[in-house]
């Protein structure tokens, strides 16, 4: 056993195992490289990306601005300034909403805390800016975003029970869906 | 074309090693002493001894002088500002051995130069390195043995000089 | 061809330049220094002797020469690490303790 | 007079030759070996400038061409300038003996001249070695004239590592030229004619594997690649001594490094495994073609270098970095006691066995 593990020092027998793999991968050449620009990774549905507001299907923001989701953000990326709506006094909506994305690390705990599933995370990951002011983010462009990575809303038929769906006000006009 | 390259490299050496003692920065005064290593090996060249070159430049330039270089960045020593008090005597004591040797380098005594070598002479016909070689190990042997035994001893006592902690541990 | 008196008087030059260098400076590596140029000029010498003689020995001592100064080197630079060590400095000027 | 002067610009082409093509062998080699890593790791290596990247190394020229030279603040500006010209110039200076092709002699003008060989000098060996141990002084020099740490513990490490390992390089040669009976490149390679059991990796007295081993590992060491790239050791040190370098002088410390890599496969190649010689006769061009025999030399000498510059890429991209003292051990314990065997070994069978 002495002599073995000798004769395995002499002949570099671990080095020329070790170089043996790498000689294999390089005969048979399966690259993992995406060449990113050009070929793209096709996303999960539940891909972490960008975040935006979202409307309901008649235009209206979802968003109530209960401020639930600044209270989440473990960074402190979301401020919300909410309002009433004019005329409506049981009402409210964000009059501001702003998010700062440099600070935003996507864990997705405000999509979770939001109760009227007016926040959501889109696929889009390509935000590179020249300018970092261009990340600090207000309503209209996080509706915009949503508006573009939801072009259509499938809503969930769970917080169509009227306890849950208190707040969906705009859809009274439709049928409730049975499961 | 011999005087020439002779001119340029004794220059070059004497130029060199003024800078060495002039210098006032140790690094400036090893680099200068790394030129004129090349060129006292380039002057070696013209005198047919291509083995004691190449030889001088492995020794000298590429181990003597970068420990030189080590111990001066391991140092880290500040730029020394003034020459010893002593320099006056120095200065004469070295002017005065300078002009006792021109005196008698042209005086030219009655022995004279030794004559010109003849061309194709032993030392180029065999091979500078083989004749060196066939010298060193038959007539010099015993010298040889000794300068290594010399080199096994500073290699020793370097060792023993720069540990810390030999007798500690 | 180049007069042998040539190659000594720049051996001479160069050894002058050596010892003037030992007597004033205050370096202890540039007086180290110093006395590779001295050696260096005693081996101009043999090399330009052992061509106009025709005697391959000039050159077999420049190689003992080599031998000498490398151990120099290594025994002389160790000297001066343990100097520094305990003295902080390698300005000749400060190891006195022989001095009377 | 004249033909003082057809000898000049006939070294002068023959120079200018030799360091075009060690300059574009250095080209194609920071492309391949990104390619080979790349392959080895199953990734692509560069892809975007032109096809499959081919242009990749003009790209990486021109950028370092134009991108702003940097002196930092308190670096002492001559011998930052100097430093990379110290690496660059001994590197290059090396392929001088270098025997490219077979030892003709062609008559140009009434001048000898030989294509395959800028000079034959007698101590060739030796003068590589000189030169080689002369780039240890734009590495510790880079390192401390630019004022930074990194760069004077890169460099400091970086002179440690060539001085130890060109010790062994220069012993691993000495079995070498113990059989051949010279130092001189082109008689060496000429010793090796026949078949490839006369090289001298295989020579009859005794086969010199073991100081080709320790050339080989000590020759990674010297030219500071992976798996002993102390010097530059990213992850440890940012960039060893050139961590401040921009630019061309940064350029010239790269070039350095590649003509290294191929001046030691040039020697590894002429030294062990028979130079231009083909493993076996009939491998080169002969008999009706024999005034061709200069092509099928070269390629032989140029399939051999890059075998070696193949393995260079393969070594790093197979072994991790060792750590300082394991590098110092391996080099002064391991290694320096293998070669001294190897010479004493080879003397005695050099005396038993008498070649030729």
């Amino acid at each position: 056993m002495k002599l073995k593990d000798w004769i395995k020092t002499i002949i570099f027998y671990e080095i020329l195992v070790g170089m043996n793999a790498t000689l294999r991968h390089l005969l048979h050449y399966k690259p993992i490289t995406l060449q990113y620009p050009h070929e793209k990774r096709s996303l999960p549905d539940s891909y972490r990306g960008m975040l935006s507001l979202l409307r309901y299907d008649d235009g209206t923001e979802k968003c109530v601005g209960c401020d639930l989701c600044e209270a989440a953000c473990p960074s402190r990326v979301i401020k919300v300034i909410s309002a009433e709506v004019p005329g409506e006094p049981t009402k409210r909506y964000a009059k501001e909403y702003y998010m700062d994305m440099t600070r935003c690390l996507f864990c997705g705990l405000c999509v979770q805390a939001c109760p009227v599933d007016a926040l959501g995370m889109t696929r889009e990951y390509e935000w590179a800016v020249y300018d970092k002011r261009h990340l600090y983010l207000n309503k209209e462009q996080l509706l915009a975003i949503g508006d573009r990575a939801f072009p259509v809303r499938e809503k969930r038929l769970e917080l169509q029970h009227p306890n849950v769906a208190f707040f969906n006000v705009a859809f009274t006009h439709l049928p409730p869906k049975d499961n | 074309m011999e005087l020439f390259f002779f001119y340029y490299l004794a220059g070059v050496i004497i130029l060199t090693a003024l800078l060495v003692v002039a210098l006032r920065n140790p690094i400036y005064s090893a680099l200068s002493l790394l030129i004129m290593f090349f060129h006292v090996a380039g002057l070696y060249v013209t005198l047919h001894a291509e083995f004691l070159a190449a030889v001088q430049v492995i020794v000298y330039a590429g181990a003597i002088l970068v420990l030189y270089l080590f111990v001066v960045m391991l140092l880290n020593v500040k730029r020394e500002d003034r020459y010893h008090p002593q320099f006056p005597i120095g200065a004469f004591l070295g002017l005065v051995i300078i002009t006792e040797v021109l005196l008698l380098a042209f005086r030219r005594s009655e022995s004279g130069t030794p004559p010109m070598p003849p061309a194709g002479s032993v030392a180029e016909a065999v091979g500078n390195t083989e004749t060196i070689g066939d010298v060193l190990y038959t007539t010099y042997l015993f010298p040889f043995e000794v300068a290594s035994l010399i080199l096994l001893v500073a290699m020793i006592g370097a060792i023993v000089l720069a540990k810390r902690d030999l007798f500690e541990a | 061809m180049v007069p042998l008196s040539y190659y000594v008087i720049l051996s001479v030059i160069v050894f002058v330049t050596g010892v003037v260098g030992v007597l004033i400076r205050r370096n202890i590596i540039i007086i180290l220094l110093s006395v590779e140029l001295m050696l260096n000029a005693t081996n101009i010498n043999f090399v330009a002797y052992s061509y106009y003689f025709q005697n391959i020995t000039g050159q077999v001592f420049v190689f003992f020469a080599l031998t000498v100064a490398a151990a120099e080197v290594a025994v002389g630079l160790a000297i001066i690490i343990a100097l520094y060590r305990s003295k902080s400095s390698i300005n000749v000027d400060e190891f006195q303790l022989l001095k009377w | 007079m004249v033909e003082v002067g057809v000898k000049i610009v006939l070294s002068l082409t023959q120079i200018a030759v030799v360091m075009g093509v060690v300059l574009l062998t250095v080209m194609f080699l920071t492309l391949a070996e990104r390619k080979v890593l790349g392959w080895m790791q199953d990734r692509m290596g560069p892809m975007e400038v032109g096809p499959y990247g081919i242009l990749q190394p003009v790209a990486d020229g021109l950028k370092l061409f134009f991108k702003e030279d940097i002196v930092p603040a308190g670096a002492n500006k001559f011998l930052f300038s100097m430093a990379p010209l110290l690496a660059l110039v001994p590197a290059l200076i090396g392929f001088a003996v270098i025997p490219f092709g077979p030892d003709l002699t062609v008559e140009v003008f009434g001048v000898q001249f030989k294509p395959f060989v800028i000079s034959d000098i007698n101590v060739g060996i030796l003068y590589i070695l000189a030169f080689t141990s002369i780039g240890a002084y734009g590495i510790i020099l880079g390192g401390w004239a630019s004022n930074s740490k990194y760069s004077l513990l890169g460099g400091l490490r970086s002179a440690a590592q060539v001085i130890s390992y060109e010790l062994n390089v220069g012993l691993a040669i000495v079995g070498v030229l113990l059989l051949a009976g010279s130092l001189s490149l082109v008689k060496i390679t000429e010793a090796q004619t026949g078949w490839f059991w006369n090289w001298f990796i295989f020579a009859p007295p005794f086969p010199q594997i073991f100081a080709f081993v320790v050339y080989f590992i000590s020759a990674v060491a010297e030219t500071n690649r992976l798996p002993f790239d102390l010097p530059e050791a990213e992850s440890e040190l940012v960039a060893g001594f050139f961590t401040e370098y921009s630019g061309m002088r940064f350029a010239f410390f790269f070039l350095a490094e590649y003509a290294n890599m191929i001046l030691v496969s040039c020697i590894a190649a002429a030294l062990f495994l028979g130079g231009w010689n083909a493993p076996a006769p009939f491998l080169q061009f002969h008999g009706s073609l024999a005034h061709l025999l200069w092509l099928s030399a070269t390629i032989w000498f140029a399939v051999k270098v890059y075998f070696f510059l193949f393995l260079f890429f393969w070594l790093r991209a197979t072994l991790p970095r060792l750590r300082y003292d394991q590098l110092m051990r391996f080099g002064w314990k391991v290694m320096l006691p293998i070669a001294l065997g190897n010479i004493l070994i080879t003397a005695i069978a050099a005396y038993l066995f008498p070649r030729g």
